[in-house]
């Protein structure tokens, strides 16, 4: 174990993967000597000679361009410089690479990865959460991991998965996150909830960023004697039911936190297999906390607003428990 | 009617061919329009299953140019190009059941016409969304280059395909990796209803290869002897690592779109002078002028075709479609 | 009033929108004379010259240019040749069309339609239900007619907005529904559910073709004394929250029903209400009747078995109403 | 390093401009560089919020094209073209609050940079996507074309951009539709750490003007007169119903991609070589050289935009961001 930042625990698991597996490379805008614009693969290129790949600015030809190179046998790592930019390949995710298991029975051992969330003033264009976009794309996994030692291992199992995996990191936790992480190779499973705080008085069903805002609302909920339990689902596909209702069923309480804006969103589903198949066991309508329906502002007073908070959370929270 | 140049009236021989592989080539080109008419037949007596989109007048451009391939080179044909699927060694029995979804089908029923990949046959079929390919078949390249394999690459695309975004950015970024890919633009003069001159402004589809840096040229692409050389040439090139070619090959599209669509928008005259050059016809007069081939024995090759075709149909037909069930499984491969 | 096509509706609303104003125009691949691959937009060309445009193969670019004449007031209503395609067009929804009003305070009044869904053996990219996407990107509107009257007079409606609306067709329904349809000029609000059938024992909520497999169960269900309510939501954004309730209150049953893949559906988002804001009204847990989450297939066994059927309705009624 | 064409060392008279307006040019070019030294500064006061990404270098580029437009004409600059926003007639005070997101910003605080959008203006700035707003601007002119109006719109993109699909699409839709477009291709070397040779392989980006069948022409963009010129003519050619032009510009990246980005990675002569041609520098010398204007005029002038800057900022930094609640309105606009 050795304390890590978030970011630190991605580019580890990169090299580690890279110095694993010679058909693991990385393409992306800027990659190479320059190491990304956020420096996830800074270095990787000196140690990898060949096997990280600047690209002309072409989210399409880098997605495509990634498909085709691991239904050669490749696992290619593509980077998106913000994941706002997937927009611009979305094509190549949503019919090509998600379709050819299906179609072809080939699998497509790719990993998008690349910053995604707000909270830095990043604006409509540099702070989109888009996972709900991918989750209901049927043919991609879609990860979002909270923590260091998840996101080293998740991005493992991705880089080892057989299919197109989208890898969702969250820009503001790149930094200000630390937390012990397991060294050498290290990879956790998709399809498994974490619970990161246990409770007995509600389940707060969240990922990403808002694990942390969760886990502050459960601390300033424990002084008002409310016992939260804050499950980290990790994995939105595929996606851990089981693990949901477990949580659920045990506190008979659930409220739903994303980053992501609320209509449609992911977390709209994760009600409705809490509904469908823990129905009884509940006591209080299941809640949501998401961001408002609106791009990402950027001044920081209008991004705070819109964004949820870890007020908000504590707002609703009382509100499901006092139900 | 404009062209962007003069054809030559005659077939431009190959030094390269050996009789016996134009005999091949026949074979192939009259695989592909057998296999057309069967399917346009079975459209019209209501026992296909989708959009039937022929390949009529595209046969020496897709016959040519896969056999420019070697074994070990990736193929990324498009809907038009079931002649490059028999130069693959692609059997009517297989292209059938696919066409039709039928049980055992290359695609389990997934997904129809020519769209389905086979590793074993280096054959990676294409999806609806034009131009989708391109950046595949040069990534899928990119990685052979990466091991150091020298394979080359060809793909298609419409001169309607043309114009999507993704032939920008993955011709542009085949350029900039020198990566052995070939794409030849099938100009048929149509996309869909929509004519040339409403699709681009350019004189040649080739003149875009000078904004990537890398070779263009057009061709006769009824002159499947013609079509080869040039593809030859181009793979070369690529095989050697000075990357890619764009190849636009001029036909015509003789049927509309697909079978429902009786393209009544194109002009008669048009139809009648690429009539004229037949890709078959006329490699099959050039055979028989050059004493490659008899009148005879061109005929009996047809007749073989024609009645494994149909055998083959007869077959197909009376198979079922795949298990309901079938279509909830595969979404992932094992991981 | 006239009996019409689902599809004679949508190209009279077209017509007739164009008639009342000059700023209307159509843009797409195969629109002008030959009147777009369905036919929609047959006839317009030479009644309207000038302002029935064919464009290339390049929905980036079409939905692009809508935008900007949008900008420069004009109406644009872009057709996708099948809506499929828009994904290669996605990021000017999903980051230009959507963002405008934001930002600059600038209408895009521009509609988005083509035909959409499964059912005709058009495989993978023929067939997709996409709306969910859309309906969680902020700053567009969401349109899924059933019948011809709502078609014809939800199109309108498109048209005079002065936001960016994504009209899905349903390409089944073009020429297997028929009905009364207004004549003349005919607009139908957004933002109100039609309650389509009424009912006591169960709501489903639904949209698109499948409010005709729901009215079809609801025969069925009638048979065995269950009587169904069918609401047809019409439009995902905006969403009436309260006409979904209203319904939900009254039978204390709900069933939602889409065509669309399920995971991260927006049958998720209509679940997510309902269980918020009506939890005391419910008798029994909410159910979803959606497809498979697989690619829409091509060979006709499998696609009847991957997109919900009649029978998948009256089950999934039953189990509710059995609760 | 090297380029594609030899540059002269002087500047290109133009033969249109009157004194007068090359005094303008000179003040608008003078209030960029100045407007992006007060941001560096408040950059590295720790000031500024998210990037800050420098025009310097970019002046005569920014300046030169945008005064070839009418004031009808529809502006869709970049990034890094803020002199095309004075040319335009915006204040510093409006770019200021917007950049800083301050209230009364005319973005309401929802976006930054030059990103805005001014109907009374016709600017109509670019969303982050690089690429997206070249069909944008193509269809803004498609409506006035239909309405008859001879509007001529002008848009920018980088040497990195110019690889996006959008690009492609736009420029190929434009030019079959001869639209009065005019793309400037503001090459200035490097995409954020990428150099152009890692971007595309071809000699000149105005090349891919052949492709779509349109003009297109590679010049000195440090040269304001000469960009000047050469958009005029663009503008004009436009306007009469010539379609589109594809201009690139040469000049370079004097900063970082962003503050935060030290630029290590380009290569000392290269920023020496460009130095020398500082496009301000140039200009206020040939000026003076002329007898245009005085180096004591120009001084003069300097200091009234450094005073007017400094009191701008003074004011804008005291203003307040926008309410929170701000945040939550004008997803849509009134239907
Ligand atoms: C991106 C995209 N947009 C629209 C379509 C619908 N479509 C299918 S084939 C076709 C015409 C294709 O023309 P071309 O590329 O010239 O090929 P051809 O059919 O003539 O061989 C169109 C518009 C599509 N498949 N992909
Ligand atoms: C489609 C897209 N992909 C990636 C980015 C991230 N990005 C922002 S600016 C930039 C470099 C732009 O280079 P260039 O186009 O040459 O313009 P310059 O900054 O040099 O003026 C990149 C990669 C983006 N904005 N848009
Ligand atoms: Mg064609
Ligand atoms: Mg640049």
């Amino acid at each position: 174990m050795a304390e890590q930042t978030y970011i630190q625990a991605i580019s580890d698991a990169l090299e580690i993967e890279m110095k694993r597996d010679d058909s693991v490379y990385i393409l992306g805008e800027d990659v190479a000597e320059f190491g990304g614009a956020f420096k996830v693969t800074r270095g990787l290129h000196e140690k990898y000679p060949g096997r990280v790949i600047n690209t002309p600015i072409s989210e399409t030809a880098i997605l495509g361009a990634a498909i085709g190179s691991a239904l050669n046998g490749m696992r290619p790592v593509a980077e998106m410089q913000f994941m706002d930019f997937v927009t611009n390949g979305f094509n190549q995710l949503a019919n090509v690479a998600s379709t050819t298991s299906y179609r072809w029975g080939m699998g497509v051992p790719m990993v998008v990865r690349g910053p995604s969330g707000g909270g830095t003033s990043g604006g409509p264009f540099h702070s989109r959460n888009s996972e709900a976009w991918f989750a209901h794309t049927p043919g991609l996994k879609v990860v979002c991991p909270a923590f260091p030692d998840d996101a080293k291992g998740l991005l493992a199992t991705a880089i080892r998965d057989n299919n197109p995996v989208m890898y969702f990191e969250h820009k503001a936790l790149y930094r200000s996150i630390k937390g012990e992480v397991p060294e050498g190779e290290h990879t956790v499973p998709f399809g498994e909830v974490r619970v990161v705080r246990e409770g007995t008085d509600l389940s707060i069903i969240t990922y990403g960023s808002m694990v942390h805002k969760s886990l502050k609302a459960a601390e300033k909920l424990a002084e008002n004697n409310i016992s939260v339990e804050v499950v980290d689902i990790r994995t939105l596909v595929p996606f851990d039911e089981e693990g949901v209702l477990r949580s659920v069923r045990k506190t008979n309480r659930a409220l739903v936190v994303h980053e992501a804006t609320s209509h449609a969103g992911f977390g709209a589903e994760i009600v409705a297999r809490i509904t469908d198949k823990a129905f009884d066991a509940l006591d209080a309508p299941v809640k949501r906390v998401a961001a408002l329906d609106a791009p990402t502002p950027f001044a920081k007073t209008m991004e705070e607003f819109v964004l949820p908070q870890v007020e908000d959370v504590v707002q609703a929270a009382e509100a499901v428990v006092g139900y | 009617m404009t062209l962007p140049f003069e054809f030559s009236e005659t077939i431009q021989r190959s030094d390269i061919l050996r009789d016996e592989q134009r005999k091949e080539l026949l074979v192939h080109m009259l695989k592909a329009r057998e296999f057309d008419a069967a399917m346009g037949r079975m459209y019209r007596q209501g026992r296909a299953l989708g959009g039937v989109y022929s390949q009529l007048g595209n046969e020496a451009t897709a016959v040519g140019s896969a056999y420019a391939l070697e074994a070990n080179d990736p193929l990324f044909p498009m809907h038009r190009d079931i002649g490059a699927h028999f130069v693959r060694g692609c059997d009517i029995d297989t292209l059938m059941r696919n066409h039709l979804a039928r049980v055992g089908s290359q695609m389990r029923g997934t997904d129809g016409t020519g769209h389905y990949g086979d590793h074993s046959k280096k054959i990676y079929g294409n999806v609806s969304h034009l131009g989708a390919m391109i950046p595949v078949a040069a990534g899928y390249v990119l990685a052979d280059k990466m091991r150091g394999t020298k394979s080359v690459a060809m793909n298609y695309i419409g001169d309607g395909g043309a114009q999507v975004g993704d032939f920008h950015e993955a011709m542009n970024l085949a350029s900039v990796q020198k990566l052995p890919l070939v794409l030849i633009i099938e100009n048929n003069q149509y996309a869909y209803s929509t004519p040339t001159d409403e699709q681009f402004a350019c004189d040649k589809l080739s003149d875009r290869a000078i904004g990537y840096g890398i070779e263009g040229v057009t061709i006769d692409g009824t002159d499947v002897e013609l079509v080869f050389d040039t593809c030859r040439q181009a793979v070369e090139r690529a095989r050697a690592g000075h990357g890619p070619t764009i190849i636009e090959a001029l036909s015509m599209r003789m049927r509309g779109h697909a079978e429902h669509d009786d393209a009544s928008y194109v002009p008669k005259d048009m139809l009648e002078y690429w009539q004229q050059r037949d890709p078959v016809d006329r490699y099959a007069a050039w055979l028989i002028d050059n004493g490659i081939l008899t009148a005879d024995e061109i005929d009996g090759i047809r007749k073989v075709i024609k009645e494994e075709m149909n055998e083959c149909i007869d077959t197909v037909v009376e198979l079922p479609m795949p298990d309901p069930e079938e279509g909830g499984k595969g979404v992932f491969v094992a991981s």
